[in-house]
Formats: structure tokens, sequence, C-alpha cells
């Protein structure tokens, strides 16, 4: 029992153990060694993406994926910009508002791909751009201001002890596991494995592909708020990297592209993975100018762990899953 | 109206861009005569083509089911590695070798690519990313090349920029370039097992098509498009530059698509991607020239794009 | 022959028309695009029967029972049911008025466990909503069990990795826990393994004898025969008669499901020279741990059928004949040199040539958007293209032949393959195979949904070859076919050949025995029908 | 030294106290891929490596961290964790450093900004005078070389929502708001020769002829559209690339080429070690803006035909002394090297 539950998290558990190792390097080659700042550092600099991983596998377990969320992160990063500052009521208020635009954007981007019968890839790119556009509108460069409070809160550490950004990306797992268990995960998941199935079944396929977006949306936002916390502005011109880094990061924690099977934790792992990649640079003699080199290898290489399941193919046609 | 549509040859997405296109062109004319002057068409047709290339390898790619990511930099890679060899042959029609290194550099890539996707399995949106970004580093790292000179070719400036009966040759080019892929789509056993296998893999396998072989094939075949398309901006631009094909990517993926191909494989007509380059640089250039802000602009496309698809996902299904 | 309408007629003042109907249909019409799929017609079924609907491929029978499910829309026509007006507009509205459809096409969900697939449209909740695991495992158990397959499947292992006969039984499953008021079953039983048929027929009589009004497609006769109580046959798109099981001889039937009469089935037999040397010959073929050594010989001329329960290794050996699976063990020879294939396509050229036509035709067989004269092509393109580059004319020559030889009805040739009915585009897979030439002509289930006139249509195409040198070898689930059309037949049981038949000795009686390894545990309960 | 010329209004001082040499010393870089900021790379290497400098510099450990403004928070955050004396960085994003910055000043590195500064008074900015350098300086001179002042003028613009994009517009209009008869159309080019190229010459397309073009960065581009629509030869402002420069000097188009050099690495490099050695620098401090007329050039000097034309001609800033000076040669033998 116990050793079919390891094989059936194969993946995301691999990603842990790569991070757990990528973790150990780092800290035993900085010259701090661990330290709760050197800890917060590096976590806060995975947060962001780790959110926008989460909202990315939750689409891509509908068998969709959502170019745009790059670009709704840079949109409610704009919009905290402007909203969550000032008293405690005028942040609160700040910040609802700002998750419930991430929301909206992910419902625009499921009604159009579910009313509008497009594939997500294109409609996704599409909202992306205009997604991008308003951002440039609301905060055409650089700037606004975000609670100094929150940001110290949500970038510092929590006792001493813990980075607060690791609380909050466990509070991101926590927060999906139940929907995950509801009607509404179930039938995400239905409509990644088999769309057709899922439908001739009676399940609600339009509304869960509908609440997959929303979701990643509502993540997406999360994120633009970190990024918020984190630079005390807005900028609308982040969303870009982000988006293909959320991609990579959900194949790099085992999630399949083709839908049905996956995890969060796998993606937040591949996440962190990716960041710690980075940080891996400073302290080991690299050129700069072989940096994107280093990086760019390091990303082609974790990904094409992908590969060693062929070794294991007992028939051809596996290949083809 | 709708009747003059009907009557129109090729595909409903084809049909579609063309009227709009032709709308955009009336409206965007009665707001500016210049619009039918000959310059500004040929202007078009020469920024279309550059797009158009990036586009067709892009159909290849995507009728095939997959996605190359690694666009931007296999068009910057094969410019400057062709420069570059240029810089070091500068003898007339010996350095014609930099454009071979060129397309060489270009297949080199697509082989790349197509050995991960169609041998390694790997998803092709992250591996043809791991590409672009290992491309990226390689050509960052030897900027060595930098000492080189940047210079294109007799041949590349005369393609990229030169013109004949005051059309630019770049449409030749892309005109030629058409002509081959239609003829290599239509005509060819390599076409029709790009549709089996972009359809569904397995039974392209089961029917004993060599599915990886294609896979490869199709992706070589972008390779060497982004290296056309990457030389000629070259020379175009007289130099090749880092970062010259960062605004090819998207819009070479929206033309195919706006063209009525399906992202799934298997679907689609290369006269709906010429139309889909047509329309996506009339718009650019409309939007341009009307000194539309940069967040109207991305916004009208977005709108546009969502439109055009929309409406011929929604046809499809209720015709 | 009376016109139909007598026989309607007739029917009506039979038995049957002691309750109201429960489901009325009138004047139901259905066209995609220009092909007509149904054509006014009028249909009543009553609770508490079981209603078998027959008829050819392409008949509509499929496309009636999406209409009753909400998946497809009529063009023209009402339906009511429980004398109220009934439309569905998807399949969940469907469920909600109490019908409930096994469609043709699997509707399991891979990635989800058994127990999750059972109870996917109405899982029992926590008091928080969210969904309870433990009391799905149960309420899933307990329909198996009442199934009486409750020792076979483990509730909590994904569809995925569970044999496409299991899966079916899940599917049943699915359906009968929402307690439908009409029950459909469209072919739902054609991948059941004889085995599994035995407690799915007693559920369905179950059912029946509680008020459920079962609509029942299936093309294998004896289920009719056994199960059903009231008959319609549709052909053409329209409803040619309704009768009481029994009152019809099997040659009738056919004559009105066909329109013409059938004489025989099966094609005589023929005499193989045992003198020639084998086109086939394997040797202690292992794999995986599901085949344990198999030895087998295919001479030309002969049919060698594969039988036994399903998923005891008879896909694998022809999968790994051509190659298809990694990490073989032992030999396997052609024309006594040993063949290393490493997929169909090492058998399309060359002097050993080898045909396999898969076992899913959807998914495996056919490229269904692209145009059935690409389909018919896909292996032989090679053959008249030269440069790669294709030449039309002699393209259109071939597919004409292959189109003649198989008689496959098709009005255009360049619309889309999945727009055959598909008795048709199970011929299209077969000839696209044939035009390579073979050989050695392997088939998974080639008759799996094809109607009795196709079928019959298929065995002397395949009696034919034979004739001609080619040897086939082909697994069957249908016992039947086995005893008429192979000369041989060899039943596998747990990856060992369990038992070589051929002459008297091939008999249904026989091959049950063996397929069922002697009547051992555990499935010797079924063993005595 | 006289290169440090505090902005207008600025009164702010920065001073640290001074600690002992020799010091630990890290360059942030964001952007990859940009021949501007390898160049700039180059020249601090060089600079550190001359043996003047190699005394009072421990350790220089450069990284870039592309695009992404949370890696290069988290680059500084590390130097600043691992101890560093100082650290230099080109923001991405201007306004996203307050939280680095009050880390910085409780662990005690120091922080310098240069080219994209941050807009904080706390950290030590360098950088051009960006209106400055596109009004007075770059619009100005084009409008003096036009024959008339009047008619109409293409501005091509960089990124737009970068800051330095909207000072160089700002200067361009702050100056042109003088000469009513000049009609201005915008277009944007990116920053890059290739886009540049592509909406010029459909400005031109479409509107005929222009009287002047102004224009950012790659502005190689507009001499090529200049040449390949055969329009008239006007006055061009741009920047310094060796292309653009060559090209305004090989057809003698009149114009002028403004730089802003990639030796504002080791200038904003240097500033960092005079702080840590205890010196006063003003808070924002605008650099000298060489610049050169067409009439002005010279081969070798001002643009190098054997260069390539992404290479930056102004290669270091020589009013700030004879240090800031460097060859290509110097730049080009620190391409691929180590560390
Ligand atoms: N026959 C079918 N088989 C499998 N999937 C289907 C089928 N028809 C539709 N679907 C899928 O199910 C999803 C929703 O179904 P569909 O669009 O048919 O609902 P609908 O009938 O339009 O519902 P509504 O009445 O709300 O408009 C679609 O995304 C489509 O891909
Ligand atoms: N999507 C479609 N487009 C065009 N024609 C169709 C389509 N689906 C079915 N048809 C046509 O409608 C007719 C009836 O099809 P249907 O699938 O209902 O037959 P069936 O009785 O279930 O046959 P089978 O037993 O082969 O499944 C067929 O002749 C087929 O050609
Ligand atoms: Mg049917
Ligand atoms: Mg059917």
């Amino acid at each position: 029992m116990i050793i079919r539950t390891l094989r059936a998290h194969m993946r995301p558990l691999t990603a842990w153990a790569v991070l757990a190792f990528l973790i150990v390097y780092y800290l035993s080659i900085h010259p701090r060694g661990l330290s709760i700042g050197v800890l917060t550092a590096w976590s806060n600099q995975g947060t962001a993406l780790a959110l926008l991983a989460v909202g990315q596998t939750i689409v891509v377990l509908s068998r969709g994926i959502d170019l745009s969320i790059g670009p709704i992160m840079a949109l409610t990063n704009c919009m905290a910009s402007h909203l969550v500052n000032g008293g405690p009521v005028e942040v609160a208020i700040g910040m609802i508002l700002v998750i419930a635009t991430g929301a909206a954007c992910g419902l625009l981007n499921g009604l159009v791909i579910v009313i509008g019968r497009m594939q997500a890839i294109i409609a996704t790119l599409a909202t992306g751009t205009i997604f991008s556009g308003i951002a440039l509108i609301i905060r055409p460069i650089p700037g606004g201001d975000i609670s100094e409070g929150l940001s110290d809160f949500f970038s510092g550490d929590f006792g001493g002890l813990v980075p607060m950004s690791l609380i909050v990306i466990l509070g991101a797992i926590a927060a999906w596991y139940p929907i995950r268990k509801s009607v509404l995960g179930r039938t995400i998941v239905a409509v990644g494995s088999s769309e057709s199935a899922a439908y001739a079944s009676g399940l609600r396929v339009k509304r869960a592909k509908i609440g997959a977006y929303v979701l990643a949306g509502v993540f997406a936002s999360l994120s633009g708020l970190f990024v918020g916390f984190q630079t005390l502005s807005g900028d609308p011109s982040i969303g870009l990297s982000y988006t293909l880094n959320s991609i990579a990061a959900v194949v790099i924690g085992g999630t399949a592209l083709t839908g049905g099977a996956g995890s969060i934790a796998g993606s937040i792992a591949g996440a962190l993975i990716l960041r710690t990649i980075g940080n891996l640079l400073f302290f080991n003699d690299i050129e700069p100018l072989a940096q994107p080199l280093f990086e760019g290898l390091v990303l082609l290489v974790a990904v094409s762990f992908g590969a060693a399941r062929l070794l294991r193919m007992t028939s051809r046609m596996e290949a083809f899953q | 109206m709708t009747a003059v549509f009907a009557r129109l040859p090729f595909d409903v997405p084809t049909r579609s861009i063309v009227m709009a296109a032709a709308l955009l062109l009336l409206v965007g004319g009665w707001q500016y005569p210049q619009f039918f002057s000959p310059p500004y068409l040929a202007q078009q047709l020469q920024s279309g083509a550059f797009l158009g290339i990036v586009a067709a390898g892009a159909m290849v790619v995507i009728l095939l089911g997959h996605i190359d990511l690694s666009v931007p930099w296999t068009m910057t890679a094969a410019a400057t590695v062709a420069t570059a060899v240029v810089g070091l042959t500068p003898e007339v029609l010996v350095s014609e070798k930099g454009v071979l290194a060129g397309l060489a550099v270009g297949a080199a890539v697509g082989a790349v690519n197509g050995f991960g996707v169609a041998y390694l399995r790997i998803p092709s949106m992250i591996w043809t990313l791991a590409t672009n970004n290992v491309l990226m580093g390689i050509l960052v790292y030897f900027s060595g090349f930098y000492a080189l000179s940047s210079r294109p070719s007799p041949l590349m400036s005369m393609l990229g920029s030169g013109r004949m009966f005051s059309i630019p040759n770049v449409v030749f080019v892309w005109v030629a370039v058409s002509l081959i892929l239609l003829f290599i789509l239509r005509s060819t056993t390599l076409g029709r097992r790009i549709y089996m296998v972009g359809t569904h893999e397995p039974a392209a396998y089961l029917s004993g098509v060599n599915s990886r072989g294609v896979l490869v094939a199709g992706f070589v075949i972008a390779g060497i498009c982004s290296a056309m398309a990457g030389m000629l901006l070259a020379g175009y631009a007289g130099q090749s530059y880092q970062r010259m094909g960062d605004t090819y990517l998207l819009p070479g993926i929206a033309a195919v698509v706006l063209g009525g191909t399906s992202l799934f494989g298997g679907r689609g007509n290369y006269s709906g991607t010429v139309a889909g380059v047509m329309l996506l640089t009339l718009m650019a250039s409309i939007l341009s020239i009307m000194q539309a802000p940069e967040a109207a602009k991305q916004i009208v496309y977005g709108v546009v794009v969502i439109t055009m698809v929309g409406f011929y996902s929604l046809r499809e299904r209720y015709s | 022959m009376p016109p139909p309408m007598q026989y309607l007629e007739s029917a009506r003042e039979g038995a049957l028309i002691d309750a109201a109907p429960l489901l009325q249909l009138t004047g139901i019409g259905k066209s995609y695009g220009g092909v007509v799929a149904l054509r006014d017609v009028d249909f009543d079924a009553r609770r508490g029967s079981i209603h078998a609907v027959l008829g050819e491929n392409g008949a509509g029978k499929s496309t009636l029972m999406k209409i009753l499910a909400g998946v497809v829309r009529p063009t023209d026509g009402a339906i009511s049911l429980d004398g109220e007006a009934y439309s569905p507009t998807s399949p969940a509205d469907a469920a909600r008025s109490g019908i409930v459809c096994i469609f043709q096409e699997l509707s399991v969900i891979p990635d989800l466990s058994v127990a999750a697939n059972i109870c996917l449209a109405d899982p029992p909740r926590t008091r928080l909503g969210l969904i309870d695991r433990k009391r799905q495992a149960q309420m899933a158990r307990d329909v198996l069990w009442e199934m009486g397959v409750g020792q076979d499947i483990d509730v909590s292992r994904l569809c995925r990795q569970l044999p496409l006969s299991k899966r079916q039984i899940v599917e049943i499953a699915k359906a009968v826990i929402r307690r439908p008021k009409v029950l459909i079953l469209d072919e739902a039983t054609s991948a059941l393994t004889a085995s599994d048929v035995k407690p799915v027929t007693d559920l369905l009589r179950r059912l029946r004898d509680e008020g459920t009004l079962i609509l029942f497609i299936s093309h294998r006769m004896h289920e009719i025969e056994a199960l059903a109580d009231v008959c319609s046959i549709f052909r053409n798109g329209t409803h040619v008669e309704t009768y009481p099981t029994g009152s019809r001889s099997s040659d009738e039937i056919v004559q009105l499901m066909l329109g013409r009469s059938l004489t025989q089935v099966y094609p005589p037999k023929y005499q193989v020279h045992a003198t020639t040397e084998p086109n086939l010959s394997v040797k202690g073929l292992r794999w995986n741990g599901k085949l344990k050594g198999i030895d087998l010989q295919v001479m030309p001329g002969e049919i060698v059928g594969l039988g036994g329960l399903d998923g005891q290794g008879q896909q694998e050996i022809l999968q790994a004949i051509a190659g298809i699976l990694r990490g073989v063990g032992g030999t396997i020879c052609m024309h006594g040199t040993p063949l290393r294939a490493r997929g169909p396509g090492d058998g399309i050229s060359g002097d050993r040539r080898f045909a396999l036509v898969p076992e899913d035709r959807k998914y495996g067989g056919l490229f269904l958007p692209l145009s059935i004269r690409a389909n018919l092509t896909a292996p032989v393109m090679d053959t008249f293209a030269r440069f790669g580059i294709i030449s039309r004319k002699a393209e259109a020559g071939t597919v004409a032949r292959m189109i003649e030889q198989l008689q496959i009805r098709a009005e255009n040739l360049d619309h889309p393959v999945e727009t055959l009915s598909g008795g048709n585009q199970q011929k299209v897979v077969i000839a696209k195979w044939l035009a390579t030439k073979p050989s050695l002509l392997l088939l998974i289930d080639p008759t799996r949904g094809i109607d009795i006139g196709t079928k019959q249509e298929i065995y002397r195409l395949l009696r034919r070859l034979a004739e001609e040198g080619l040897a086939i070898m082909i697994y069957t689930t249908d016992y039947d076919e086995l005893v008429g059309l192979c000369d041989r037949a060899l039943i596998i049981y747990d990856g060992c050949v369990r038992a070589e038949l051929a002459g008297d000795d091939l008999s249904e009686h026989n091959i049950l025995k063996n397929a069922l390894n002697l009547g051992e545990a555990p499935h010797s309960r079924e063993a005595q029908q | 030294p006289d290169c440090y010329v505090p902005a207008a209004g600025v009164e702010t001082i920065i001073k640290y106290e001074r600690r002992e040499g020799p010091y630990r010393i890290a360059l942030v870089n964001g952007h990859t891929g940009i021949p501007w900021r390898e160049q700039m790379i180059k020249s601090v290497k060089a600079w550190a490596a001359r043996p003047e400098q190699a005394r009072d510099i421990a350790e220089l450990k450069v990284i870039s961290t592309g695009s992404d403004v949370a890696a290069q928070i988290a680059a500084i955050d590390n130097f600043i964790q691992a101890g560093y004396d100082a650290i230099a960085f080109i923001a991405v994003n201007p306004t996203a450093f307050g939280a680095v910055i009050k880390r910085a000043e409780r662990a005690g590195a120091v922080l310098v900004s240069f080219d994209n500064p941050v807009d904080s008074e706390k950290v030590l900015r360098i950088t051009p005078e960006w209106t400055t350098f596109e009004g007075e300086i770059k619009t100005q001179s084009v409008v003096d070389q036009m024959k008339q002042p009047k008619g109409k003028v293409l501005e091509v613009r960089g990124i737009q929502g970068n800051s330095t994009d909207r000072d160089r517009h700002v200067g361009l209009e702050r100056v042109l708001a003088n000469y009513p008869d000049i009609e201005v159309i915008e277009v944007v080019g990116n920053w890059d020769t290739g886009t540049v190229q592509k909406v010029t010459a459909d400005a031109i397309a479409v509107h005929g002829q222009f009287d002047a073009f102004i224009c950012q960065h790659g502005c190689r581009g507009v001499t090529n559209a200049m040449e390949a629509t055969g329009h008239p030869i006007v006055p061009v402002g741009g920047d310094a690339e060796n292309g653009f420069v060559k090209a305004l000097a090989a057809r003698n188009i009149p114009g002028i080429s403004v730089s802003t050099s990639p030796g504002q690495g080791p200038v904003a490099i240097r500033a960092a070690i005079a702080l840590l050695q205890g010196e006063a620098l003003p808070a924002t401090v605008n650099l000298p803006t060489p610049n050169v007329k067409t009439a002005d050039m010279n081969p070798n000097v001002n643009y190098f035909p054997d260069e390539p034309d992404t290479f930056e001609t102004v290669t270091g800033y020589g009013s700030c002394g004879k240090d800031m000076v460097f060859t290509p040669d110097e730049l080009n033998a620190k391409s691929a090297g180590n560390n």
C-alpha cells in the first residue's frame, strides 16, 4: 500500500528530493551558512513563482494552459500598487479588490474558452495581451506604493524561525486540498483526464473548466500581491518570463501537460528548484556571461529527466502518452 | 455582402481574414490616404514577409500538434553566425558561406528540438523553451562574435533590403518559401505524414509511419525558416543584433492560428496562415501610424485575435 | 415478405399493450449536414422491459440513443417520457430525468479511481461538502458485489490500469448506481469477456424486474435472444419493425436488418497443405511477466485464432510479433529468418511483410478527421510516390481497387473518415493494411461492434486471402467466430498456450473449458452455462 | 572627482564610515543579452583588472539576473547576507528596492545604483540627466541642424513603461515646445535596430518625408530606413552605437550622436570604493554626456570601422579621469575570459 502510494507520487517526490539536495548544497556553499536571513531571501525569491505555478497546475490538470497567468499577475500587481496602501481597512479592501480582479480575469479566460470554444493556448495568449495592456494603462511606468507593514510582514520571518513566505506557500497547499476533494476539484481532474468521458458521465464540464481558470486567476493575483510586498511597487512588464517559468515549474514538478494527473506540491518544488538554481550561481565562480547558458542547460537537463520513463517502457506505445 | 463572402475561394478563416484586412485598409485609407500608395503597400508586404517566413515554419510545427518557442534565438543565432562567417571571409561570393552556416544553424537547432520532442518525448512547449534559453546563453557567452564583423553578406543584403520592380525582394523569398511549403504539405508523402502525426501520433505509428522522423523533419523545417527570417532581417537591418527575434514569436503563432490552423495539430490550410500574417502586419502598422499608445495596441491585438478565432470556432460548430 | 408496417401492427396487438409506454418518440429525424442519420422514427418502449435495438452498422442506433441521452439534439420530432415532453440538453439533464446512457465509446475517467468513477455523478459528501472517500469506496464495492464482480476489481485502482473488459464493468456500475428509470447500453457488452457477461445479464434482468426500462444495443445475436423481451429493428435511419423476442426466426431478423437475406455467415474452410514451410514461427516468447513462453506456428493459407479469457496475453502476442513491445524474449521467425521489427512500419516493405490491424480503430487504426483517401493510403503511399512526391493518378487507382475489393460504402473519398459508420471504418483499416500486400496478417478483434452483414463480408475476405497464401492470425473475444472462421485455435491462459484446437475439437465447449483452465477456480461459477 | 556633478536640486550627501580595504564588491546586472550591458560588464572587469585598482579590490563578483525583479532583489540580498562591502546595480524596476535598501542599511552594505537608478535618495545614484540628454543636447542640436525649424519630425521612442524612455520623451517635448512650427510624429522602436527600422519605414511610407529624426537607441534602423526608402538626407539625432555613427559619417548625414556610455559601470564601482574609503558624494550624480556632431566625427575616435555595429563608441567617461578611458582592444580582451 505504502509502496503503491509512493509510486503514484513518484514524480513530485523526485522533485522534492532534488530540491532538498539543491538547498543543502546551496547552504553549504553560502558564506553565511544556514541562517534565517539566508533562508528568507531564498524563499522570498521563489514564492511568487510558486504561487503562480499552483494556479498553472490547476489549469493544466484540466488539460488547459494559461499563458495569461503572468499578465494577470502583472495586472494585479499594478492594481495592488494603487489600492493596497493606507489604513488597515483600505488595505483590506484593496487586497479583496485585487484578488477579485484576478478572479475576474480568470473568469474571462474561462468564458472565452468555454463559450467561444477556443483552444486555451490561443485564447489566453490573446487575453494575456489584453491584461498587459490594461496593466500598462493603470501603471504606465513602474511605481506606486504598497503597505510597508504588510510588506515587512510577508517578506520577513515568523518568530525568527520560519520565513513568512514559506508559510504563504504552505497556505496555498492547504487552500487547494479541500478544493481538490470537492466536486469541482474532481471534475477538473476528470475533464483533464478525458473531457468526452466527463461530459458523457453527466459532469459539469463547462463549470469545471471555468472554475479552473478562475482559481488560476486567484493564485495569480496572490502572486501579484506577493511581488508587490517584495518590491513595494507595481510593474506592468513582469509577466512574460513568469508565464513560461510557471509552465516549466509545472513540468519539472511532474504534472503532465496532457492533464488529469499531477500535483500542486510537485509544481511548488519545481518553482523553488528553478529559483534555487539561479541562486546557486552566486557563490560558484561562474563567468557572468556564462550564467544564461548555465541556467539554460540546467533547465534542459531538468526537463530531460522526463525522458527517464522511456527507459522503463515495455511497450513502444507508451511513448505517446 | 454575405453572398460575396461565400463566393470567394479559400476556406472560412482565410476568407474572414481577407475581409477583415480589406476592411482595415478601407477604414485606414479613409483616414490616411497614403494607405493606398504603392510604397505603403510595398512596405507592408516587406514587414509581412519576415513574419510570414517565421509563420510558415511555425505552421509546420503546429500542424504536428507541437509548438516551437525557440524561434527568437534561433533567428538571432543564425543571423549572428552568418554575419560572423561573413566577417571571417569577406571576399565576395566566398562570404556567402555565411548564409549556408546560418541555414545549418537553423537546421541544427531544429534537429535538437525535434530530438527532444520525438525521441526524449519532452513536451515541445517546455523543450523548445529550454533550447531557446540555451541558445541565448551560448550567444551571450560567446559574444566574442562581437569582436567579429556583424555585416551581412551581399546576398543577405540583396534579399533583405533590395527591391525589384519596386517590390521588396524579401517578398519574393516569402513567396518562394510559401510555394515550397504548399507543395510539401499538399503533394508529398512528408506532408501527408505531417498531417497524420499531427492528427494522432499513435495511429501514425501503428500505420507504419516513422513518426519520430516526421517530427524531427517538421522541427528542422521550422528551424530553417527561422534561420532564413533571421538572416533576412540581418540583411534588412544591415547587422545582426541580439533579441532580433523577440517580436516574431507570438505574432508568428497568432498568425497561424488566426489562419484557422488547430493548435491540436492535423488541421489547417497554408492560405490561412498567409492571410493571418497580412492581417497582423496591417493591424500593427495601422495602430502604429495612428500613434495608438502601447496599451491600446495590446488590447486591440488581443480583442482581434479572440474575435476572429472565436468567430470561426463558433461558426464551425453551428453551421 | 409482408411489408414492415404489418409486423408493427401485429406487435402492437400483442402482449405489449398492457401498460402505457414509458418512452414515446414521434417523428424523430436527425441529419448531419447532408447525411440523414435518422428519418421520421416512431418508437415506444415500456417500463420493466429489456428492449433490444438491432440494425446494421450506420442504421442510426447510436444517434437515437444519443438523442435520448441529451448528447445530440434531433432535427425533427418530439419525445415524451412518462407522458411528459422530454428534450434533454445534456447527459446531466437526461440523468436528472432518469435516463442514463452507457455510450458506445467508453466514458470512464482514466485518471480517477474505480470508486471515484462509479460515484462520479453524485459522490457522497462529508458535512463540509467534501467528497467522502471512505463512503465512496464502500458504495462502489457494494455496487460491484451486487453485480457479482466484487472480488475481481479493487476499487482503489486507477481505471487507467484496468483491462478494457473491467473498464466496461465500471462503466456499467457507474450507470447502475444512479438507479435510472431508463438505462441505455449502447454496445456496452461488446468488450466483456465471456465470464463477465453472465453477471451483467443477471443484473440487467434484476433491474428489469424492478421496473427499469433497459434499451440494449448489441451485435451479438445470442445475447439478444437470451436477454431481450422486445426487439426493434432499424435500417438506414428508419424504424422497420418491433416484435417480441422469439417471434421471428434469425433468418427473418437478418433479412429485416439487411433488407436482403444472408445465406451463410462463415465461408467454408479449406485444407492446408501440411508440407509447406511455416510463414510464422514463434518459440519461447516471453515478455514482462505477461507472456510466459509461447510457441506457435502459422502456415501460409491458414487462419489461426487466439482465444481465451480477455487479457491472458493474446493481444501482447500479436503486438510482440509486430515489434510494438520492448524487451521481448524468445525468437520470432518469418519464412525461417528472425524478425526483429520495431513497429508496424517494419512490416510494410521488404520480403517479410506483415500487417497488424489494431484493436481500437478510433485510437490506433484511423485518423478520424483526415480524408478517407488519406486513411486508405497511409501505409503504402511510398509505393506511388517518387522522391517523396505523390502521384495522384497512381493513388486514385490504388484507392479505387481497395474500395472495390472491400466494398467500402463511401460517398466522397475526400470526406473525413469519421463520417463513415463503424463497419465501413473497420473496412478502411483492413483495406489500408491489405494494400501493403503482407504475407502475414495479424488482426485484433476486427469485427467488434460490426453488424452481421459486414462481418460476413470480412470473413469471406479473410478466407479468400488465406486461399491466396496469406498466413492469418486473429485474436477474437467471440467464440463463435473462433469456431466458424478459424482453421486452428490456440487458447491462451495466463501467458501460455493452454490448448491447440482444430477440426472437430474446435468447439465452443472445448474453448470455454480451456479458457477457464479446466474449470478451476476462480472462474468456475460462470462455466456452467 | 569633478565628474560626480550633483543633480539639480539635490542637496543630500552620502557618506559612510571609512573602512579598510581591500573590498569585496559585487555588480548586479539585470537584463542579459544586450550588447550595451555586455560592454558595461567588460569595462568593469577591464577597469578592475588594472593594477592601480586591483589593490583596492579583494574580490569582484558580477551577476546578471535577467528581467525578473525578484531575482535581482534576491541577488542583492544574497550579497548583503554574504557580507560584501559594496553592491552596484542597474535596477530592473526603479521603485522595487525600498525594502532591500533598508536591509542593506542595517547590514552596513554600500549600495550604488546606476544607469537605470532607483527612486530613492538613500543610495548613491549615478546616471546621465536623461531630460537634458535627449532634450537640450540631442533635440536642440538636431533642430539647429535643420534648414528651418519647422516641418515634421519623427520621434522614435524606446520601450514603453520604462522610466528612461519617459524622461527622454519629456526632454524632447521640453525643447520642441519652443518651436510651434514643428509637428512631432511618435513611433515606438523598442530600442532595437530592426523594430526601429520597421516603424521608421512605415512612418515614411505613410507621411512621405520628414524634416528630421530623433531616435533613442537602435538608430542604425533610422539611417537604414532612410536609405532603403530613398528618403532625402535630413538631420538625425541618435545614441552612440558604432553602426549608427558609422552611417552618419559615411553618408554625411547631418546629426548628432549622444552617448550613454557603458563606462557607467566602472564609474559606479569607483564611486563605491570612494564611499568605502569615507569620501562624501552627492546622493544623485549626473554624468557628463559625451556627444559629437557629424561634422566633427573621426574614424577610430568617434566610430570604429573594424568593430561591429553594436559596439558602443564612447567606451568611457574621459572627463572623469584617465582611468575611465578604454580601448576597444582592452575590452575585447576581456570578453570570454574567466573572472
Ligand atoms: N458528443 C460529445 N462528446 C464528448 N464531448 C462533448 C460532446 N459534445 C460536447 N462535448 C464537450 O462538452 C463540453 C460542453 O458540452 P456542450 O457544449 O455540448 O454543452 P451544451 O449542449 O452546449 O450545453 P448548454 O445547453 O449549456 O449550452 C464541450 O466543451 C465539448 O467539448
Ligand atoms: N459526425 C457525423 N457526421 C456525418 N455523418 C455522421 C456522423 N455521425 C454519424 N453519421 C452518419 O449517420 C449514420 C448513423 O450513424 P450511427 O453511429 O448512429 O450508426 P450505428 O447504428 O450506431 O452504427 P454502428 O453500429 O456502426 O456504430 C451513419 O451512416 C454515419 O455515416
Ligand atoms: Mg452504434
Ligand atoms: Mg455508431
